[in-house]
This record gives structure tokens, C-alpha cells and sequence, in this order.
């Protein structure tokens, strides 16, 4: 089985979302180069979907700005090694629904896959169930196929948990993607019971928006998906990053905004 | 929770257990006898079933060819066929202990609907409706605040449909612990299909005794209109097994050939919509693309996965007609037979009319008239204004 | 021809023998079982009766008195009970041979059914309708348009229901050779009362049935609303000879003191109009004032010359009820049983709930649900507009 | 039995309707003495009513005049006595709807027409059945109670037309009053009925609008009803008629107006 990161880790994970062509595909390119600068643990390259019911308002315009833009999954795909050249060492996981993916022939697919240098792969909406010949081609390919739990989940956790590959997803509360301001308080004991099935690190994305998130959420898993409170950043540069005068500039706001949420540790080895 | 490759359950993972236990729950129900008969009795003694078989006499004559029968919908509770699955799913919500429901809602039809059960059992109800539907239909939208509903303008997409019911799945997503979601139509993760079908098939089951009692054998043929596709697959689920043709009409919208239409099956290609792998209108890339119909009902970009699976295997015959022979069905069968369709209904007219010329006068068709036309009336009046318009422009241009 | 001293034909002495021609036809069509089977096949098959009777539990809980049970007339074809008398006359038109029928309608309600009955039985139609109602109703005169009768706005008096009446009654006065006059309720010169309460009395005796099924007793009341009277003779006529209460509501308008309401009985006078004696709204000369109510179907200046008998004899209770009641009990009845009740019937319903209060809980009311609220709906909302308006300026007045 | 007019009849009668309190009750005064001057051999004076259901649009309309002017039943008789101190000597039959008289005590409204010199009354919406008592009152008080006969009467031609005071009131087609091109050929059979029946003049109104017409009914009964034509006339001089320094102009156009209709010999004996 491959893993995305070394183990034992040294440091707590830190996992960015942005959009793929979010405002454009060359911004996206720089916008990941800043997150692996600022401590980024690995990258979950969002593609961008007509229809994304996982995830809240602001991640949902970035779609729509990325999809006016012409942003497609295969245009997203050759994006990475783009980053590649400029320096991005750090896994990247392509995040998307599964219809774009089901439109493609799954050979090509995985082709793209790997002849992009892409190390995972994370569909919100293809439950474990429906997910076992995706997860055995992924294997073939050694991508990490990342599985989601839920508080929801409750028997079916141990299911998804020994079964992880790369990292497991916790969704911090009931809910889709988006900025919230507390946890639920029963997170720790969801998150101990995914710890006890997991062979991967537990990390725990949904909502998580602040430096002190990450603080207390650090003590009890082994790092935090931030999506929304990055993306909303990316919207407010929106201008800035489309001009390339100014596009430098807004990159080390970016980069600024981001390093709140990184690992001090700015070095690390990757799998 | 297959209807051959189609169907599944296609959402994000937190609404897994919540699926399985309603799952549960539904199963439990149907096999309650305490469950079946109060649904019912609701449908009886509430919403006036059963509804009447109609033949519509004028219009067969006039056609001369088979002998034309309306199953009447319109005659339900709140105007259409949608009351039949929303008493159903909000007895299983009660019976699940769930006091808060959700709704996604096109014209607003399944959300009156679903605003009607949730006033009758004392619920609390959010109906998410596309801002631009929310504008086009606020008669419907009071309708659903007068009896207590909450309606929820849906900002993001195009502001429809489709739009709506993303919505509704992320707030039913982060709040599906206390609220049951009532789906509309035989979409959705499964078990929605299955159980909107059971919820409906009350219009087949009825109207095939009804038939057999007034012409002493099955119909020939037996049509209905499809969006998602719920008063077709209710229709339909009773004649499965006999040697009755089954055809059911899309929205050819401007037509097949042109992109505004929502003929999904005629035009559409597999892939996954709101939790099912079924046909969609979509791109090369898995965009869903919007859909057109001058019917709200039928202008959804997917379908019923069990419709999917009926289209793959050929043993329902899918058929589009467009908007403009849409209006002429509903206009014949208002000034023929007195009776005002809905939109949706009159595709599955129009079709059925050109099949009663083709055949012999001891056949029949029996068609779901799925509802009544007094919501189109709006749309019906600015069509047949544009059209005067055009036709005067027309006469003004010849006559010069 | 008369009930006490009420009823009457005073009319122009060209109607006096196409009137006695409708009496003996009607009679005899009365007495003859292939009549009757075809009206009641029409009523069942195509208008969907007979109708269901509802318990309307939630209300009687928040209540705590009478039970109350709902006579749903709501769910007839066209919505309302007025389609059971098109659906008898038009039949009485075809055995005479008439093959053009006339009407008069105020909001549009008996107008969309007799435009429906004529297009079923391929009969021409002529709607006349006041200029102001043509304006107010515009969806059900495209209604009526669509299904091919004609519209004629009425342009005399105020422009109203009782001007359109007039107005019918001088084209028939010019046309009745060929034309037969479906009048709407039990108004108007003998023999039309009588008619009209005979085919309306298929409510009553439904319902009486019904309930006896359901309860295995009587109703301690019934009550129904009254503009002419139609529904409430139809569900009166089966309880008249029965030991039950029987209750009906006027049109309070902006309430019986003020010169804004549709009260005949309550407040009127001896008269003669459009053919009969009863109870007007008049000056001291005889003059016809012109009524109030936001119920268009309530809207009228006289009543039925059975229910001024009735009242007489004191066998029926007439009651009265202002708008505002009738807004409240409308609502209340839209947010515990998810049933949308027209603003008519939402009179009948203020009253019986305030009865049920005072009643005991092993009693009960049964209440004619005469049609549904969805043409009401653009009346409702300019309404609760003006009062969130009304209470919008309230707050900013005390919280300056 | 009293009988309105001198029989056997000198020349065919003339009988015009004009509305009481049209435009005003002095120009109806003043009218009513022109009509006389006309050749007119009685005159009906219709009550203004709220809803005239035997009535066309042209009197519909001086009703809703003589309404808003404030005219009344009992004001409208007022206007008899004015008339007869004006020279106008010939019968004057009042034409009213059944409810303004049903409003009145029954004593009271035959003292009324008694004591301002009426000597008929014609009730459009009363019928032969429902009118004995009435009929009975008539004949107490020597007030000619005028019946309608219609085309549609049929069997009931008899009964009325033998029953007749006054005259009968023929209506010359089906039909509200109004002015009208053509009359249906079968009014001369229609007439020939009545006539075998009746002991009183039988007279043809409800619609006859030109000198011609009358020429073509002269031949086949004994006179005619003139409204309509007549209170168009009015109409058109409504204004003239309201001002005192046009009044007598208008009434000079009206009179000659009128004179079309009436009979040649403008000097007769009225009973």
C-alpha cells in the first residue's frame, strides 16, 4: 500500500484546498507553490463542478469562476506539472465529483492521473461501497484513494478506517464544506474511535478557519483540511492575482494568510 | 438499490447511515399494517382518492382511432399526483420520529405539496426553491407560506431546480440527525426511487382496476408524462408485467435538435445527478447543462434511474414532444373535453393523440393526466399572447 | 313556484313560457332513470365525486370542542360544487335540444364551470362577466377562453356580478329560442331555485351518508357559507327533515353596522330581483344597493328565496361573518390541516369554529367545503400584504 | 272597466316613453308637453331603476341619469301634476320595475298615482300570474294596468290579451327594449292573435326607432311604443336640455324629433 506521507510524522499535517482555475489556472499554479512555502503538508486540488453538493457558498462560486474561466478536469490534471516546475514537491490530490470522472474512459483517466505526477485522489460523493473497483484501479496506479468519515458514519467507521489509504478524511460536524466558528465537542470521541481502525492519519477538515482551530483540533487528530477560509482569501485577491503586475503581490498575501494555518516546521520529506 | 447499472447512492458520506436507516424504516413501514392504512386512509378520506378514470369521449371521437382514458391526478388534494409520495414520506418521517422536513421544489408543485403534509402533521417545513423559480411562481410560494412553510431562495447555479435541490441536499447534509428530506419525484440516492415509486404506484393500481371494471380488459396502451418521472413509474408500476405498451414522453422543449430541451433519455448520456447514476443532460467534461422546458415540472436535467434502466431494457418506449405540440394537446383537450391540464400532463397528451389516430377503435390508451393546468395558467396566457403577437406581426409583414 | 311567500317569476313576460318549457323538461328529466344515470355518471367519473368528507383533527384539538368534519367540495373538477349544477343544466339544455348556453359569473367561479360543461357537451357559451370582475379575474376569463367559451365584459350599473346578471338575463330575454340560461345558484325565477338546489343536493346527501359511516350518527350541525345559497342548500337539503342545527354564514364585509357587506338576511329587506322575492340590500325605493365582501362568490344583493324561507320558518340559523374572520379561520385551517379553503367557504369555517368552542367533544359539525382557495390566492396576498404594511407602519409609529 | 283612449280610434296612437328625471325632472316636465305637442296620444314615464332587466342600453342609461340626479318612485309621480298644469291632458301611464312599487304601502302607492292624476301603470317584471292583486287594485282605483304580450307568450296570448286594460303592449320581437332595424315577419301573425283576443287598442313597442317603421306596424295595429329613438334624443341634448337659456331650443329640436313618429292630426279627445 502506498503512503502519501512518512511515518511517523513529525510535524501535524497541513492540507490546503483551493480550486483548480480559481481565478485562473496560471494564479493556481503560483497560489501552490505559496501553500507548499507556507508549510503545506500536500495539496487538494479542487476540479471545478456544476453541481458540488459537498461543499458550501464560497467554494461554490470558486467553481463557478473557475468554470466560466473554462476550467475542465483534464485542463486541471495538466496544471500539476506546471507546479511541478516551479518547485512543488509536496503530494497533490486531485479532489472531485464523480461525475467528471465517469465521463472520462477510466483507463485515460488513470493515465492522466499518472502521467500528471497526481498522488491521490478524494470524490466526496462515491461512498465506500460504490468505491471498491476505483479504489483497486488506484492501488494498480498507486494513487491514494482518500476516504471520508463521518460523525454519521457510527458502524460504518471501522469499515472505512481499515480500509483508508493516505489520510483519512474526518468531516469535523454534520455538514458540508464552509467556515464554521466551533466544533462540536463529541468530535473527540468520534475522532478517537477513527483512530483506533486507522493504519493513516487522521485528519480532519469541514469547516476548520482559524489558527486556534488548528490549535485545538491539533491536539486530537494528525492535522486539518482548511478549504473555505483559503478560498475566501483567493476570492478577496480575485483582481490582484489576475494582473500580472500585481499577481506577485497578492501570492505573498496569500502565502502570509496561509502560513497561519502551516506547521512551523517549514521543511519536511516527502513519500 | 439498483435498477440494472442505474440507481445507487451516490452522496456524501455523512448522509450514508441516514439513507440505510430510512432504508430500514420504509421497509418496516410497508410491511406494517397499521403504517399501510393509515397512508391510506390519508389518501381516501384527505386527498379524495380514488381518483376517477375519465373517457374522454369528444377527443376520441374526433381523432378516430382508439378509444382515449385519462386517469385523473388532477382531481387530487393540492391539484396533482405529488400529495400521493408526500403523505407517504411524511407518515415514514413521523413513524421515524423526524419533526422537521426539507424540500427541493421546481413550480413549486411538490413544495405545496410537501408544505400541505407538513401542515396536516404539525411539522416544521423548508421548501428551497431557485430564486428565479421563486420570482416566476409566487403564487405558489404564498401558497406554501399560508400553510406554514418556510420558503428558502436558492441563490447559487441558474437559481432552478437542479440548483434547489443541491441545496436542499447540503442543509439536509448538516442537518439530517432531526429533519427527513422528502424528495419529489423517483430521483435521488436510493432508497428515494424505490420509495417514491411504492408511494405512487397507487395511481397504476387503481387505474387498472378502474379500466378492467369499465372495458373489461387492460388497455392497449398506457403513457405518461417524465421529468424525474414519479406519476409514470406510479403509472406504470402495474402494468410491468402485462402485455401493455408503455410509453412515456419527455420535454422536447424548442426541440431535440436545438439545446433547449430536457428529453433526457432521447438526448442524455449516463452519469451521476443527485445521487444516482442515471441518463443527465451534460457535457463532454460532466458539466450538467440546464435543461429547458416551458413545463417547470419536466425541466430537470436527469431522471429517474429506474426510467434509465426501463429505456435500456425497451420494455418502456420513451418519446419527446415539444412545448409548442405540448400547448396544442392542452388546448384540444380544454376546448373538447373541459378539462385544463397541466403542462407536464399535456406532453404525455400530445403523444398519446398521435398514437390514438394510428390505431384501430376497440384499442385504447390510458393516460396519467398527472395534473391540472390552473398553475400554467400564468405561462399559458403570456404563450398564447406572444403567439397572437407573432401572428399579427406575421399579418402585418404579409400584408403590406 | 314559491317557498312561504318567497320565490316567485317576475319576470318579462317573453321568459314566462321558455321558463314553464324548463320546469315540465326538468320534471320530467327528474323521473326519467337514463337522466339521472347519466348525471350521476358525470358527476362520479368526470367531476370525481362523490367527494370525501374530512375529520379535521388538528383544528378540533386546538379548539376543544365539536369535532369537525369538512365536506370537500374543494376537490370537485373546476374546484368548487358549482360544477354539479353545469353538469345537471347543461344535460337539461342537451334534452331540450338547446345547443347554446349563456351564463353569468361574478369571479369567474360558475362561469369556468359552465364554459367546462358546454366544451364537454360541444355546446357554444357566452360567459357575461362585469367590466370590473373582467379586470379583477383575469386568469379565469383565459381560463374560460381557453376552454372556448366567450367572455362578454358588462359595461352597465357597477360592473359587477349583479350587473352581469342583468345583463344575461337581457340577452336570454332576446335569445332564449335557441339559448338556455345556466344560472349559478338558487336564485333567479322558478323554476331555477328549485333546480338548482335538486342538482346540488348530491352534496347533502353524500355527505350525510358519509357521516354516518364514519361517526354512526348525525351531525349536531351543519353549516355551509351563503351568497345565493347554492352549497348551502345542497348539503341543507338531506339534514332539513333531520334533528340537526343547521347554521349558515353571510358575508359580514367590514361588518354589519357599516354599509360594507353582502348580509341579505341579517340586514335586508323584502324585494324582487332577478326574478324572484327574497331578501335584497336596497334603498327605501326599491333601488338595489350595491353588496361588499372580499369573497367575490359571496358578493351578491339577495339570496336563494328558499333560504328567505327558511329563515322565516327559523329552520336554518343565518349567521354572519366580516372579512377579517374569515381571513383568520382561512389561515388557520391552511396551517393545521394544510387544506387552502376559498375565501366563501372561509366564512362557513369562522363560524363553526366558534360554535365548536362551545360545544361538547362528543358532538360535531359537519361544514360544506364549497370550493379551494387557489383562485383566491392573488387576493390573499395583496391582503396580508396590506396588514404586514399596515402593522410595519404601527411599529414605526410607536417605536419613533 | 276604464279604457284610455276613445273608442273606435280616431288615428293610430303614438305612445312614448320618456324617463322621469332625464336629464332632470324639469326638462322631463317640459318634455312631456312637447311630446304632447308631437301628436302624442299618452305618454309612459319610466322610473329610473338600479336594474333594468327589460331594458336596453339607451334607457339603461337615462336611468343611471335620473339615479344619480337623485330621482325616486314617489318624486316621478310629483312630476305629473306639473305636467297637467303645463296643458299635457293626455294619459300618463307609469312605467316601473316591481320592486320600487313593492317598497311602498300598497295604499299609499294607489293614493299616490290617484292623487297626482296617473291613469295606468305598466310593470315590465310582473307577470300575468303574479298580478291579480294588483290587477284588482287597478280597477278599484280606475288605473288601466297595462299587459305585455310577447312572440313567445304562445298559449298564454289568449289569456292576457282578453284580460287587457288600457292597451296591450305588444313586444314586437323577442327581445329588451332598443332600437332595432328589422322586425321578424311573423309579427303579423303574432298581431293577428292578439287582436282576436283583445277589447283594447293593440299597440307595438321595443324597438321602433324610424317614421317608417311606424308606417309599416300602422297597417297591422293600432299604434306604437316609441323609447328608445326617443330618449337617444335626449340624450344627444342632455346638456342643452340642464341650461335654462338652451333649454327651449332643445325642446323645440325635441319636439320636432318627435313629430316623426307621431300621428298627423295633433288634435284628439282623451278619455
Amino acid at each position: 500500500m502506498k503512503t502519501l506521507f512518512k511515518q511517523p510524522l513529525q510535524n501535524k499535517l497541513f492540507i490546503p484546498f483551493i480550486t483548480a482555475g480559481d481565478p485562473d489556472g496560471n494564479a493556481t499554479i503560483d497560489l501552490a507553490v505559496a501553500l507548499q512555502e507556507a508549510g503545506a503538508s500536500a495539496i487538494e486540488l479542487g476540479i471545478p463542478y456544476s453541481d458540488p453538493v459537498a461543499d458550501g457558498p464560497v467554494i461554490q462560486k470558486a467553481s463557478s469562476r473557475a468554470l466560466k474561466n473554462g476550467m475542465n478536469i483534464v485542463k486541471a490534471m495538466k496544471l500539476v506539472p506546471e507546479m511541478r516546475k516551479k518547485g512543488v514537491n509536496i503530494p497533490i490530490i486531485l479532489f472531485t465529483y464523480y461525475n467528471p470522472v465517469l465521463q472520462l474512459e477510466q483507463e485515460s483517466f488513470f493515465a492522466l492521473l499518472r502521467e500528471n505526477t497526481i498522488d491521490g485522489l478524494l470524490i466526496p460523493d462515491i461512498p465506500f461501497e460504490e468505491s471498491a473497483e476505483l479504489r483497486q484501479k488506484c492501488q494498480e496506479h498507486s494513487i491514494s484513494f482518500i476516504s471520508l468519515v463521518a460523525p454519521t458514519s457510527s458502524s460504518r467507521i471501522k469499515m472505512i478506517a481499515e480500509n483508508a489509504e493516505g489520510f483519512v478524511y474526518c468531516v469535523s460536524s454534520l455538514g458540508v464544506t464552509g467556515v464554521r466558528k466551533n466544533f462540536d465537542n463529541s468530535i473527540t470521541s468520534f475522532l478517537d474511535e477513527v483512530k483506533q481502525y486507522s493504519n493513516v492519519p487522521v485528519v480532519v477538515g469541514f469547516g476548520v478557519s482559524s489558527k486556534e482551530q488548528v490549535e485545538e483540533l491539533s491536539s486530537i487528530c494528525d492535522g486539518v483540511v482548511v478549504g473555505s477560509a483559503l478560498v475566501r482569501e483567493i476570492e478577496r485577491l480575485q483582481t490582484s492575482l489576475l494582473n500580472e503586475t500585481t499577481r506577485n503581490k497578492a501570492i505573498d498575501e496569500f502565502r502570509e494568510f496561509a502560513k497561519t494555518f502551516g506547521s512551523e516546521n517549514e521543511s519536511k520529506e516527502y513519500v | 438499490g439498483r435498477y440494472g447499472e442505474f440507481g445507487g447512492r451516490f452522496v456524501p458520506e455523512t448522509l450514508m447511515s441516514p439513507l440505510a436507516e430510512i432504508e430500514q424504516a420504509h421497509k418496516e413501514a410497508m410491511q406494517d399494517p397499521a403504517f399501510l392504512e393509515e397512508y391510506h386512509h390519508l389518501l381516501n378520506e384527505y386527498s379524495g382518492r380514488p381518483t376517477t378514470v375519465t373517457l374522454a369521449g369528444n377527443v376520441t371521437e374526433k381523432l378516430g382511432g382508439a378509444k382515449i382514458y385519462l386517469k385523473r391526478e388532477d382531481l387530487n388534494h393540492t391539484g396533482a399526483h405529488k400529495i400521493n409520495n408526500a403523505i407517504g414520506q411524511a407518515l415514514l418521517a413521523k413513524r421515524m420520529g423526524k419533526t422537521k422536513i426539507i424540500a427541493e421544489t421546481g413550480a413549486g408543485q411538490h413544495g405545496v405539496a410537501t408544505a400541505t403534509v407538513a401542515a396536516k402533521f404539525g411539522m416544521e417545513c423548508k421548501v428551497f426553491m431557485g430564486e428565479e423559480d421563486v420570482r416566476r411562481q409566487q403564487l405558489n410560494v404564498f401558497r406554501m407560506q399560508l400553510l406554514g412553510a418556510e420558503v428558502i431562495p436558492v441563490t447559487s447555479g441558474n437559481k432552478t431546480l437542479k440548483d434547489a435541490t443541491n441545496e436542499a441536499m447540503r442543509y439536509w447534509v448538516q442537518h439530517c440527525e432531526d429533519h427527513f428530506y422528502i424528495i419529489g419525484s423517483v430521483v435521488g440516492p436510493h432508497p428515494y426511487p424505490y420509495i417514491v415509486r411504492e408511494f405512487q404506484r397507487v395511481i397504476g393500481d387503481e387505474a387498472k382496476e378502474q379500466f378492467q371494471k369499465i372495458e373489461g380488459t387492460l388497455p392497449t396502451k398506457v403513457m405518461a408524462c417524465v421529468g424525474g418521472g414519479s406519476n409514470a413509474i406510479g403509472m406504470f408500476a402495474a402494468f410491468l408485467k402485462e402485455k401493455v405498451d408503455l410509453v412515456a414522453v419527455e420535454a422536447a422543449g424548442m426541440g431535440v435538435d436545438t439545446d433547449m430541451h430536457a428529453a433526457t433519455i432521447t438526448k442524455g448520456t449516463k452519469g451521476v445527478l443527485h445521487g444516482s447514476l442515471t441518463y443527465l443532460l451534460q457535457d463532454e467534461f460532466g458539466q450538467i447543462t440546464e435543461p429547458y422546458s416551458i413545463s417547470a415540472g419536466l425541466d430537470y436535467p436527469g431522471i429517474g434511474p429506474e426510467h434509465a434502466h426501463l429505456a435500456s431494457t425497451g420494455r418502456v418506449k420513451y418519446e419527446s414532444v415539444t412545448d409548442q405540440e405540448a400547448l396544442v394537446a392542452l388546448e384540444l383537450l380544454a376546448k373538447e373535453e373541459g378539462i385544463l391540464a397541466a403542462i407536464e400532463s399535456a406532453h404525455a397528451l400530445s403523444s398519446a393523440f398521435e398514437h390514438a389516430k394510428q390505431m384501430a377503435s376497440h384499442e385504447s390508451i390510458l393516460i396519467c393526466l398527472s395534473g391540472r393546468g390552473d398553475k400554467d395558467v400564468h405561462t399559458l396566457m403570456s404563450h398564447f399572447k406572444e403567439e397572437a403577437k407573432h401572428e399579427d406581426t406575421i399579418q402585418a409583414a404579409t400584408t403590406k
